[in-house]
């Protein structure tokens, strides 16, 4: 560790770690409920469940930026934390904040915590992604701020690096976008229409740019490779990220109100979303390739390369699947979009908070690397984990196209239920697949654990 | 003709008189497939000068000539065969 | 390859790429925003539909369904729902959720509702059949 | 391993080297991209709406769009020469010579917003039809790009006339210039496709 303030990243990433187990067994919860209705019926209902399962999700996302902002910074910058105080004080914040809410989710009905807290006042509850009670919304602000502030100020008096700018542009986008969460108008076209604003925007843009930013941090740390060579790659990969992902907006405009011609721009713009993907990861590669130094950890290596191959797979392929007007309009709503989104998040910002983790986390413990066994126990984890989301993704790719089959393109339509029960063995395979992705977290936490002193501190 | 010495003045003069004919087929109301053929042909001509010696890709690395070129080649095709489509 | 290829070239493609990106999907959205009124049916929009968006809401309905095909895929799109079961249809079935749920059955809450909050939902949901969304979903089984 | 058979020449041939910088070539690349796919998207929708778009193609006005390609192609023209100038290292000739390429531009601007205040005073919109919403969608992104391309040529002017470039540097004037020519190349597939061929 070169600067002391990096430290406060350590919470972060702990508490990154644990909500991620959290959203996992709510997954597995969901899971069941898909084959077993009544299953936890009527204490958790399955739209509690997912709201917790989805926005775990997204607060240890947030989590691992925060946590992989504070370590980064300061190296970067080449300066101390302009405040560690302030960073640990948003961390007690957020954390209580976030473990309130979700507390609040479980413990009373959705209709009375939306009364409890002044959704009354301003109504922006029970919108999907978006269920969060107002206060919380107000605290997502509040700690975004803080962070923001925390993080620009030491940007501001240190050095500023093309990575930590495309950070920061990204960090502030996503505060930004968030801002639409508060507009909820009547008119429910209008209302779908700026909820993409927030949720598109940040998925399939800003949150690109932390993507690229921090594994362009990691790929300099552990290849050696120059920086000017890594940095301009990451300008030419976020540009085309943004040029293709702002319009690439469109794609979710194609069946909620909006105009025809929204078909023919999302459509061609997010046809070519993959290609950053897929630039990000030939980067990757060339870039480890060009190595000039065997960094002695591998296993951050291996978050690298992967987070590059999952997320060209699933936010490219399986998006692309899906993306063209003509065939979206028979999938739009089914388990493919299901199938798509659980591999993109996985692939590209589950892995890369676990590649930053997997990189920080044993400087933040005193060591340049962890031990060998840890790491061959953190590299099963991440082998585990990764085929158990692509096998999750097959089997829902196979109970989307059988829906979508059975539902939709048929002559004679079945209606909904009638077609799930059809596919439910596809189903089955999905939970013992979302199994095996438990067992490979299991043994991504234990491989913190498992002998780590024989390296010494780099 | 010293002026004609220059290839970016040679391009220019093509260019001119081949907007001059796409116009004149438009005015005189020509369709089917030998207009079709004719006016992507020309298209192609003037894109390839505009690539060649505006752009200056003619003494660059053959790589990315050909990436230009063949982005011409492709689009005139894809246009070509969804005319060729329209038409049957 | 040659060719000379600076960072400061790469970031000022970067910065003028995204805001000119930027501004076109602005001038998508402006586009998009005079001609709603023409799709979105808003001049139809009751006190009794915004009530209903509201217990759409805060029931948290999209957890479970579908919604002009956004949302969760565990219970069937609603867009479409009065045209499958009409509006009494909707309002029986809703009502006749059993507390306990159905044994083995994925089963949707008894809310309780009131006549006219059913009566909202029900107006809300007509609301959303009556904007013109492409001819989605493709049939009625949504 | 034989030595190659070459025929000798008096001198070694210039190196093979690509104007500008390869960051732009990039951008022009996936601009070039996406401005193909939605030319095939136009001929294929067209494929199967032959009729309305032999029809309304009919109101689109030619000689303004002849106009404007005559304009472009100056444009570009008066941009390469002053990249010759630049490497010839005629500093005056630079700056002119952008400043006329800018003012070509200008003069498309002009004749597309005349184009457009008809067309939308017709009440022209792209929910009209399939037709017009490729001819406004393609027009106005082509429009866009020419805008684009006017703001480099003012910051291309702007150095040129502090003597930036020379024979010794000028990366970022053929930078520029090679987006300029890019905006001429798309129009001169664009105007045959959308206002000519049927």
């Amino acid at each position: 560790m070169q600067f002391k303030s990096q430290a406060v990243a350590k919470p972060y990433f702990i508490a990154a770690i644990g909500l991620f187990v959290g959203q996992i067994l709510f997954g597995l919860i969901l899971g069941l409920q898909y084959v077993l209705g009544d299953f936890l019926f009527p204490a958790i209902p399955f739209n509690v469940a997912r709201m917790v399962h989805t926005n775990l999700l997204i607060v240890w996302l947030l989590f691992g930026f925060m946590g992989g902002a504070y370590y980064m910074i300061p190296e970067e910058s080449e300066t101390e934390l302009f405040s560690p105080k302030l960073a640990l004080i948003l961390f007690w914040t957020f954390l209580i904040a976030g473990a309130l809410t979700i507390v609040g989710y479980l413990a009373v009905p959705y209709a009375t915590l939306a009364e409890l807290t002044g959704n009354n006042i301003l109504e922006t509850m029970g919108r999907e992604f978006l269920e969060q009670p107002l206060p919380t919304k107000l605290g997502i602000v509040v700690v975004a701020l803080g962070f923001l502030f925390n993080i620009t100020m030491t940007v501001l008096k240190g050095k500023k690096t093309s990575i930590s700018i495309v950070l920061l542009l990204g960090l502030w986008g996503l505060a930004v976008f968030f801002l639409f969460s508060f507009y909820n108008p009547v008119n429910v076209v209008l209302d779908k229409f700026f909820w993409w604003w927030t949720v598109h925007l940040w998925v399939e843009g800003v949150w690109e740019l932390i993507l690229g930013s921090f594994l362009a941090f990691v790929l300099i740390k552990t290849t050696g490779v120059d920086r000017e060579v890594i940095e301009k790659w990451l300008y030419v990969i976020v540009t085309l990220t943004l040029i293709t992902g702002i319009i690439g907006t469109g794609h979710h405009y194609f069946w909620i109100g909006t105009p025809e011609y929204w078909q023919w721009w999302g459509s061609i713009f997010s046809a070519l979303e993959p290609i950053p993907f897929f630039a990000m990861t030939v980067f990757a590669f060339n870039m480890v390739n060009r190595r000039r130094r065997e960094h002695p950890n591998k296993a951050a290596v291996l978050w690298a390369l992967g987070t590059g191959v999952m997320a060209f797979l699933g936010a490219g392929v399986w998006g692309f699947l899906h993306t063209l007007a003509p065939v979206n309009y028979y999938t739009h709503g089914t388990q493919i979009t299901a199938a798509h989104g659980h591999m993109a998040f996985y692939g590209a910002y589950a892995m890369v908070n676990l590649m930053m983790i997997s990189y920080a986390m044993p400087i933040l413990r005193g060591r340049a690397a962890n031990s060998n066994k840890s790491q061959v126990l953190e590299m099963w984890s991440f082998w585990l984990m990764t085929v158990a989301i692509v096998f999750i993704t097959l089997f829902l790719t196979a109970a989307g196209i059988l829906q979508v089959w059975l539902q939709r393109v048929s002559d004679a339509p079945l209606p909904f239920m009638v077609a799930q029960d059809k596919i439910a063995l596809f189903y089955w395979m999905r939970e013992w697949a979302g199994a095996a992705f438990l067992i490979g977290l299991i043994i991504y936490i234990a491989s913190f654990f498992v002998g780590g002193d024989e390296k010494e501190a780099a | 003709m010293e002026l004609l010495k220059n290839p970016a003045h040679r391009a220019w003069i093509v260019l001119m008189i081949a907007t001059v004919i796409t116009w004149y087929l438009g005015e005189v109301g020509a369709a089917g497939t030998t207009s079709i053929v004719a006016m992507l042909v020309i298209a192609f001509v003037k894109g390839r000068l505009v690539i060649l010696d505006f752009m200056e890709l003619r003494e660059a690395p053959r790589m990315w000539r050909i990436l230009l070129e063949g982005w011409l080649i492709l689009v005139s095709s894809l246009i070509l065969l969804a005319y060729w489509i329209s038409l049957k | 390859m040659s060719g000379a290829f600076t960072k400061s070239m790469a970031r000022n493609i970067f910065y003028g790429g995204t805001i000119f990106f930027f501004l076109l999907f602005l001038a998508l959205s402006f586009d998009t925003h005079s001609q709603l009124p023409k799709r979105d049916m808003r001049a139809n929009i009751t006190p009794q539909i915004a009530e209903g968006k509201k217990l759409w809401e805060v029931n948290n309905c999209i957890g479970c369904h579908t919604l002009m095909g956004e949302g969760a895929y565990f219970a069937p799109e609603l867009g479409n729902v009065v045209v499958r079961y009409g509006d009494e249809g909707v309002k029986a079935f809703i009502q006749s959720r059993p507390k306990e749920g159905i044994p083995g059955r994925r089963s949707m809450p008894q809310f309780n509702f009131t006549d006219e909050q059913l009566n909202a939902i029900v107006a809300f949901l007509k609301h959303v059949n009556s904007i013109n969304d492409a001819n989605w979903p493709p049939n009625s089984q949504g | 391993m034989p030595e190659p058979i070459l025929i000798p020449s008096a001198e070694a041939p210039p190196a093979r080297r690509l104007p500008g910088d390869l960051a732009i070539w990039f951008f022009i690349l996936a601009e070039m991209l996406a401005f193909a796919v939605f030319f095939s998207a136009y001929a294929f929708a067209r494929a199967s709406h032959v009729e309305e778009f032999n029809l309304y193609q009919q109101t689109l006005d030619r000689n303004l769009g002849a106009l404007n390609t005559f304009l472009l192609i100056t444009g570009s023209w008066f941009v390469v020469l002053a990249v010759q100038a630049a490497h010839q290292d005629k500093g005056p000739a630079i700056a002119r010579n952008i400043l006329l390429g800018w003012l070509c531009g200008g003069g498309f601007l002009v004749v597309k917003v005349i184009e457009y205040s008809a067309k939308f005073g017709a009440g022209i919109s792209m929910s009209t039809n399939t037709f017009y919403m490729f001819y406004i969608s393609l027009t106005f992104f082509h429009f866009m790009h020419v805008i684009l391309g006017m703001v480099i040529l003012t910051v291309l002017w702007v150095q040129a006339r502090k003597g930036v470039y020379g024979s010794h540097d000028a990366h970022g004037l053929e930078s520029g210039a090679a987006y300029w020519h890019m905006v001429d190349l798309l129009w001169i597939v664009l105007f045959p496709l959308v206002y000519v061929m049927r």
